[in-house]
């Protein structure tokens, strides 16, 4: 087993651990948390490839990992306020209860 | 000789190292070098203590302290020990894991950032590539510890405490960062020691230090504020608001914890000072040419020493700040100007050196303060505020 | 296959797992950071600082605060009446299971082509921010875009409905 | 322009700290133990029982009438009426406390006892610095620690002292004369008294 296939290994874990958390959990922002660790588990990805890569001096696993946590952030800032807009209207943050059209 | 007494610590610990077999020497390296630190700074905390309570006393028309020892200096022993033998509390329906390892994470998070400080010339713990943004990253690291604190005790008056101490960090660490970045942008590097490196030469007698330029000065007032503002410290002491919600966020400690908070704070405001010290002040470097033969740390100490006084001062004078004060001068006010300020640095370094830079530079820096303070202003009518029962 | 790699990569796991099961939504989002502070350590040893940094920087600092503003002000931090019905927990459990199985045999059969091991690679602060400024210029400019319009967007949706119709 | 105030603010609390190193009249701290302001005359913090002459237990001038423990707002006295009767300082048979407790940690110092005695036996002392280790034996004063002689009174409140004196002499006086009187009307006329001079005792 390689260095690397270890990193790859755990970031695959992350993943499902946000799946999982992302499926079967059932408020809101522990939705978006698990979507988080997915994105989390992608940069892994990417950090481990740009340091086991054939051409680490390109950066391009860095920058794609910078701006995906970028990415990350806004899409954490609009999703929680989103939330928030949700929970205004419906009193709830349980996804199986915001089933009303009904604004 | 001034080469050696200003190098005096550096060679010690090389000298001590030499003693030690080669297998243990990094870890020996490493506790000689953090150990001065977790020393120095505490003991700073202890000072201060003293020194900004008799200060504020005497701003007040008051003696302050003056029963423990010869003028008081002794009341922080006193204090300590009070600290340390008075009943621990943990309310019965407090989260007790998170409870306890809130004041913790402070006062790590706390320490941790000095390990990017440069403390003297080849003084510093980690000479991080990436120094300055570390700072940052750790000290966020407060904002939770806080809202741990706050939210653990399940008492209204901390949780209110944490939710304000949290939005007026996150507020003001914008204007904190954007601040240093015109530091970072003249200095080309985001470590620290290079950082200090390029300040610590001379133009004839007179330093080069960053705050000596219209940039650097708006970016230092900036930093202070804000800084202000994120060690939670008079006018911007909302958080822990005395005659409103008691203490904040850590109003259900007490004893060593209680200390531990109290010391965490006291911290992170020196770190902060450090920092700004780093950026703008020259770090370690002497003001004058001629003074270089002081020892560099005696030069960080005394800065910092005198941005402490600074703070103190400003605490005995104003009075505290609203909310929606704080939030609108920290938006409407810090964060343009600081922006405003980025685009000054840029403008700065394309005009070649001369007059005209700084006439540009300080126009666009004052207009744009005067601007500002007028959009804060408006929509506000400021008349004189009679007293009924006051003559 | 470091031990520093085996513990850090134990507190990850361990931290977004509580995470993901605990009940008490501030535990899981205090996990969720412990997790992702390891996650940077990881980041760190494999050399990447600056990502490393920005990491803890955005989520302990930005993220982890934020999700713990929106858990209090929707009043969620008390464990709510689990609503969903197991068999859907368990498919959803499955799902990942079967999800981490396809990865899992990915990395394992895929890795031995990729069997480049050069000496550590260096990322220095400059260089990024070089290559940020130079080749990477475009998406440096799109992400500030966006995440302007993400700022403005999360205040519009999380003002007052009453005063934005104002 | 902004932080206009701010600088005035900053100056008014610099010449307060420098001044204060300069000029003593700026501090208004009295260092308590070493420097003592003067009391006022109307300083009054817990009561004590008065006695006449030398003799404490003897002269105490409290008949044991239990007005002042009905009365305490915060029933902070506690009387025992003594059995038998003993000569009081000018002689006369009276009650006098077997036990006379008062818990200054539960007065609030109001004052109401003084003003119900009728016998002026129970007046306001000035002494504050009663501070004790025993936490709950330590505050509560007994007949011993309460009994302070009438020159301490007179120390401690002369203006109000000597009133109480000129008072009580010339009750005393009245009494007398009424006594000599009343032996010599015996003398003059052996018949049992009238209902008249009842209503004038009254």
């Amino acid at each position: 087993m390689t260095p690397m296939s270890g990193y790859l290994l755990l970031s695959a874990l992350l993943f499902s651990i946000g799946l999982a958390g992302a499926l079967t959990r059932r408020n809101a922002i522990l939705v978006l948390i698990g979507i988080e660790l997915m994105l989390n588990a992608a940069n892994l990805n990417f950090i481990a490839f740009w340091r086991y890569g054939p051409h680490p001096e390109a950066l391009t696993g860095i920058m794609f990992a910078i701006f995906s946590i970028s990415v990350a952030a806004a899409e954490a800032a609009v999703g929680l306020s989103i939330i928030l807009a949700v929970y205004r209207h419906s009193k709830t943050t349980d996804l199986d209860q915001m089933n009303s059209m009904k604004g | 000789m001034p080469e050696m007494i200003d190098q005096i610590f550096v060679l010690l610990k090389h000298w001590l190292l030499a003693y030690v077999p080669a297998a243990l020497q990094p870890i020996v390296s490493a506790v000689l070098s953090v150990v001065p630190v977790l020393v120095a700074f505490p003991l700073l905390f202890a000072i201060t203590t003293v020194l900004e309570r008799k200060g504020l006393g005497r701003m007040q028309n008051r003696y302050g302290p003056n029963r423990v020892g010869p003028f008081g200096i002794l009341q922080p022993m006193a204090d300590g020990i009070k600290s340390l033998t008075k009943e621990d509390i943990i309310p019965r329906t407090a989260d007790q894991v998170v409870h306890f390892l809130a004041p913790v994470m402070l006062v790590i998070a706390s320490f941790v950032v000095y390990s990017v400080l440069p403390i003297g010339k080849n003084m510093v713990l980690a000479n991080l590539n990436a120094g300055v943004l570390f700072f940052f990253a750790v000290g966020s690291m407060v904002e939770l510890s806080v809202f741990m604190a706050g939210w653990s005790s399940r008492s209204k008056y901390s949780l209110l405490g944490a939710m304000r101490a949290i939005a007026q960090m996150i507020s003001y660490e914008m204007p904190l960062v954007l601040a240093s970045v015109v530091v970072i942008m003249a200095a080309g590097s985001l470590s620290t020691v290079a950082i200090v490196n390029m300040q610590a030469g001379y133009t004839g007698i007179w330093p080069r230090w960053y705050v000596f330029t219209p940039w650097g000065l708006t970016g230092f007032v900036i930093f202070m504020i804000a800084a202000t503002a994120e060690s939670n410290r008079c006018p911007f002491d909302m958080p822990e608001g005395e005659s409103e919600i008691i203490a904040g966020y850590y109003i259900e400690y007490s004893g060593f914890k209680f200390a531990l908070f109290f010391l965490g704070e006291y911290l992170g405001m020196f770190a902060t000072s450090a920092m700004a010290i780093t950026l703008f002040l020259g770090g370690w470097a002497a003001p004058f040419s001629f003074l270089t033969w002081i020892p560099s740390y005696v030069w960080f100490f005394v800065k910092l020493l005198i941005i402490i006084m600074a703070f103190i001062w400003v605490r005995g004078t104003l009075p505290r700040l609203r909310m929606d004060q704080l939030m609108n001068f920290a938006w409407k006010f810090m964060l343009p100007l600081s922006i405003i300020n980025i685009v000054g640095a840029g403008v700065w370094h394309l005009i070649p050196a001369g007059f005209t830079r700084w006439l540009i530079d300080s126009l666009l820096v004052i207009v744009s303060c005067v601007l500002l303070s007028r959009g804060i202003r408006r929509g506000k009518s400021f008349h004189v505020r009679t007293y009924r029962f006051a003559s | 296959m470091t031990i520093t790699f085996l513990l850090l990569a134990a507190t990850t796991i361990t931290g977004t797992a509580a995470a993901m099961s605990l009940k008490n939504l501030v535990h899981c989002v205090l996990a969720l950071t412990l997790g992702l502070v390891s996650l940077a350590a990881l980041y760190l040893q494999l050399g990447a600082q600056f990502v490393g940094f920005t990491q803890i920087l955005v989520y302990v600092g930005a993220v982890a605060i934020l999700a713990a503003f929106a858990i209090m002000m929707t009043r969620s931090a008390e464990p709510a009446v689990l609503t969903g019905s197991s068999s859907f927990r368990v498919s959803g459990a499955l799902i990942a299971l079967v999800v981490f199985a396809v990865l899992g045999w990915a990395v394992w059969s895929g890795t031995g082509a990729l069997a480049v091991l050069g000496p550590e690679p260096e990322a220095p602060v400059n260089e990024i921010g070089v290559a940020l400024m130079h080749r990477f210029v475009l998406p440096l400019e799109i992400i500030g875009l966006l995440l302007t319009a993400a700022l403005i967007g999360a205040g519009i949706l999380a003002m007052d409905e009453t005063r934005r119709t104002k | 322009m902004l932080g206009e105030g701010i600088l005035k603010g900053l100056t008014e609390t610099a010449r307060n700290f420098l001044g204060s190193y300069v000029s003593k009249d700026r501090l208004t701290t009295i260092q308590f133990p070493e420097e003592r302001l003067p009391q006022i005359e109307a300083t009054r913090d817990f009561p004590f029982l008065v006695y006449d002459g030398t003799e404490w237990e003897a002269g105490l001038r409290c008949v044991s009438c239990q007005i002042c423990e009905k009365e305490c707002p915060p029933k902070c006295i506690y009387i025992e009426k003594s059995k038998d009767k003993k000569p009081d300082a000018t002689g006369k048979l009276q009650f006098y406390p077997t036990t006379f407790n008062i818990d200054i940690s539960v007065c609030m110092s109001c004052q109401i006892c003084v003003e119900v005695c009728p016998f002026d036996a129970i007046k306001m002392n000035v002494e504050f610095e009663m501070s004790s280790e025993d936490r709950f034996g330590g505050l509560l004063l007994r007949k011993e620690q309460l009994a302070k002689s009438n020159e301490y009174y007179n120390k401690i409140h002369p203006t109000e002292a000597t009133a109480v004196d000129a008072a009580l002499a010339e009750e005393r006086a009245k009494a007398e004369a009424k006594a000599r009187q009343t032996t010599e009307a015996k003398a003059a006329t052996p018949a049992p008294m009238a209902t008249p001079e009842a209503g004038e005792t009254k």
